[in-house]
């Protein structure tokens, strides 16, 4: 269960990362596309994390960043592309290469990382789904399995449950008391923030009142460990109504990723080359 | 107008195979081209599904990602990503899933994990993202891949989708599988008796032999082989104009 | 699946249930206190319908007309009676001393119900829940069973997917294309809407656009297979926007459903009665 | 103005359980006075959640049910009833859970669906409700009934809700189980060893004949028992005045 923090707390970033996230912590950083919280990724390597086990659905630039400076042990996703794009570079170069260190992989297909998040939001041992039938992601039998139905004999797949240690996402708004609110594409980040530990959120902007946004996520104070305001936390990924994607920049990122040195030069210019020493 | 390359009439023949009304899954890269080409055609009422989230988007220009502003903004209603694939996904309310791949067998098991073992893998490659529930539940299965050696393999290093099983006889999911193979050198589809995919149609000016020589099985050719027709204008013009959207947008 | 409506097409009541719901269906008409489709409901007893499977997870005054009106032969349900105020008296009659005829029962806990709809609304055979265990409602062992987690070993209950033929609700709003949308308590609409063959919804109002609302749950036209306009078809329950609950009908129903012959009178003067014949 | 009755008393008893900042699932009848009885007094920061969706509700007025609008209007979050049992209430979000009861046992076994045999009851009652759950989740649950033979079973008719288990060494919740049973006459907890619901308080004017006379098995009595303090104006004017509102929306 979350360890709430004091209703209307609202506190800086590096503070809620030194206290919240630890070395050796099971981390993930949702967005799907959208929102994705970049900003408290960078601050974890600022913070020279190290030994986490990442997890994600879509690794995406946030996760290649942060593989390429050595803060990950281990990776849990179900897709690990750059969009529209090609190859998460410095993600193929630790799983081919091992640098800058050997990195663990866990995979599954998005449904079944969904419902893995689903079944620890209810904190349920694992989730049932029609998937993974026949494929060889279903060799990973410590974190996917069959159950049969009781009542029609049908044999199912099984997932275990994603119970991060911390989950840390981006958001469009807090109120005054640290209620989140979300809207747009909110992928998994309910079942993140409530399946996790602890949770951390950067929002856009903090507000007396919520809007009305059909299709938002409201996350209560009393689920959440701390709330940090960070306007454009979420580039180069985007929050509806404050922010487009960087598309750019996310071609860019295929020359400076593809390139170790090119790597090195971007993190030192973003003041996050320490992590990377290690 | 109407000269066009290879990779153009791959498209066209892909969105050709969504059909008016059709509920289709929208994966990245070309299956994002073709089912965004359909809709500009002739399938104006085909109802583009992405698996972020977003049912019945209406993007006005090519989205970069599945997960671009766009496709909520414009969509009827927009989902969390467990809801997509339990509700929608996996209870068999999509028609058509377009899909790609690094590498195909001729039973149409897909790899996008790895190149070589997982655990060592030479090449590794983003994983199976939405695609394994898509190839299961979708009614239709349209894979856009372009042919050569390395991608249409007798084995795939690891199988991320199933099509019909290693031996084409092992499919136990709902869906019918891949019914289509679309490529740069034509149309394969699954043998009726066999599910062994078979070139069953050539674009304008592919040889069978081209085919052929850049299948890494021995290709099933079907008797009375047809041609695809060329693309239309209307859908070159549709289909530069959307990539250069995605240009001017990107 | 639902056999979808031609998009736009926006019909009558009398008809959607003409030919949507047939004798012998298992339809649910749900709405969790609010957005109850009374109006509805009422439509199903003039047209005489029989021997349906009712499901509903609160009965509510809706279920004891309908009961009362002989239209049932059967209820799944989880909490049948009219909150704050008492007992459903048709329902306890029919159950107690089978007027106007034997009701069989099929019980569940809210938990269990909502997990039935979803399991039935992704087409799965049945869902997992931390329920159940040490109860009695767990003898009805061909709804409510047992699986073993695959990783922990752990004995959970499973309780079997509810896929009604037709499911009916009430809703705010539709578009010109007779998409839908409901706000405020939602309840378990949505799934029991997913989980149904057929699905027929009627609503306040037509709209060109839908405005914003935190909360909404929008359903596209192809999973629906009527759209109905009923200004206050929710009545005596209410729709969040357009009307108040009817609290004094609620409790006046007390008197009204204690006694057969005042029921029969009611049901007289609200043109229900020839379902009551049977 | 301290004039009160038995129910008063009980009501005031049970709402002096919730603490300030609790969690508390509210379940329709009594528990829902109760907790708004809390938060209008000594547990302002209470946070009311209802089955019906409504998360950190605050009521202006007492709701006649689980579903009011004033519910989903004045809550922080209004979420689907299968999101409400699966990632609040079963995920263990909740500290206190209220419920009521047509029967209890010694082992605070909880009947709220047949008087006599399922297939043929003799009286059927509403059915179990969110109660199953809430009992074996909730850290602390707190039930709310008036004491008197028929009510106070040696065996219930029917398990809706499991306190301890028949022999009070069965529970295998995740909660702590009914951690106090308030009545009309005073205070039952768990004996600490045996789990057997004890006679712990006693109401102002209420003899321990009057409990023991109203239960159906031989009542423990705790040695010691304390008097329950005596409703203060504070709370009955909290009481009485939601009472008022509950008539005038009716």
């Amino acid at each position: 269960m979350p360890s709430p923090a004091p209703p209307g707390t609202i506190t800086a970033l590096s503070e809620a990362i030194a206290e919240h996230v630890h070395d050796g912590d099971t981390v993930a950083l949702e967005g799907f596309t959208h929102l994705i919280p970049f900003a408290a990724a960078h601050e974890i390597a600022r913070q020279g994390r190290r030994h986490l086990t990442l997890v994600r659905m879509t690794p995406d630039l946030v996760y290649d960043q942060l593989i390429g400076l050595g803060v990950a042990d281990r990776l849990v996703f179900s897709y690990g592309g750059n969009p529209g794009v090609g190859s998460l570079h410095r993600l193929r170069d630790a799983v081919e290469n091992s640098w800058p260190h050997p990195l663990a992989v866990q995979e599954h297909s998005h449904a079944g990382l969904a419902n893995a998040y689903s079944a620890g939001a209810a904190r349920l041992p694992f989730a049932v789904l029609r998937g993974y039938r026949g494929t060889d992601l279903e060799r990973q039998r410590d974190i996917i399995s069959s159950v049969t139905c009781p009542f029609t004999g049908e044999e199912l797949a099984a997932v275990k449950a994603v119970n991060p240690d911390v989950t840390v996402i981006h958001a469009q708004l807090a109120d005054r008391d640290g209620n989140v609110m979300l809207w747009g594409i909110t992928g998994v980040q309910r079942e993140a923030v409530l399946a996790a530990d602890r949770a951390i959120v950067t929002v856009e902007q903090v507000v007396d009142e919520f809007p009305e946004r059909t299709g938002a996520v409201i996350l209560p104070n009393w689920v959440l460990s701390a709330v940090c305001v960070v306007p454009n936390g979420a580039w180069p990924s985007y929050a509806a109504g404050y922010s487009v994607r960087d598309n750019d920049f996310y071609q860019r990122w295929d020359a400076i990723a593809r390139d170790r040195d090119s790597f090195l030069a971007w993190a030192a210019d973003n003041d996050l080359k320490e992590s990377a020493d290690a | 107008m109407p000269e066009w390359d290879s990779a153009e009439m791959m498209n066209v023949a892909a969105a050709r195979e969504l059909h008016d009304g059709d509920v289709c899954l929208v994966g990245v890269g070309p299956p994002n081209l073709a089912a965004n080409l359909a809709r500009r055609t002739h399938a104006p009422n085909c109802r583009l599904v992405y698996e972020s989230g977003a049912i019945d988007a209406k993007p006005r220009r090519l989205p970069l990602s599945i997960g671009d502003d766009d496709l909520a903004a414009t969509a009827t209603a927009v989902v969390s990503v467990p809801e997509m694939f339990n509700f929608w996904v996996g209870a068999g309310r999509i028609d058509v899933g377009f899909l790609g791949a690094a590498q195909i067998d001729r039973f149409g098991n897909i790899n996008t994990t790895v190149i070589g073992a997982h655990a060592h893998p030479k090449v590794r490659l983003p994983g199976a993202g939405g695609a394994p529930e898509i190839a299961a539940a979708a009614r239709r299965v349209i894979v856009i891949v372009k042919q050569s050696p390395r991608t249409f393999v007798e084995t795939v290093d690891f199988v991320s989708s199933v099509g019909y099983g290693p031996t084409g006889r092992e499919r136990v999911a709902p869906g019918a599988g891949p019914t289509r193979v679309i490529t740069d050198h034509g149309v394969l589809e699954p043998d009726p008796s066999t599910n062994e995919l078979t070139l069953t149609r050539l674009h304008p000016g592919v040889t069978v032999e081209q085919a052929v020589a850049t299948t890494g099985w021995v290709l099933k050719v079907a008797e009375g082989i047809q041609e695809v027709p060329a693309p239309t204008t209307a859908e070159l013009t549709a289909l530069r104009g959307l990539r250069n959207r995605e240009a001017s947008d990107a």
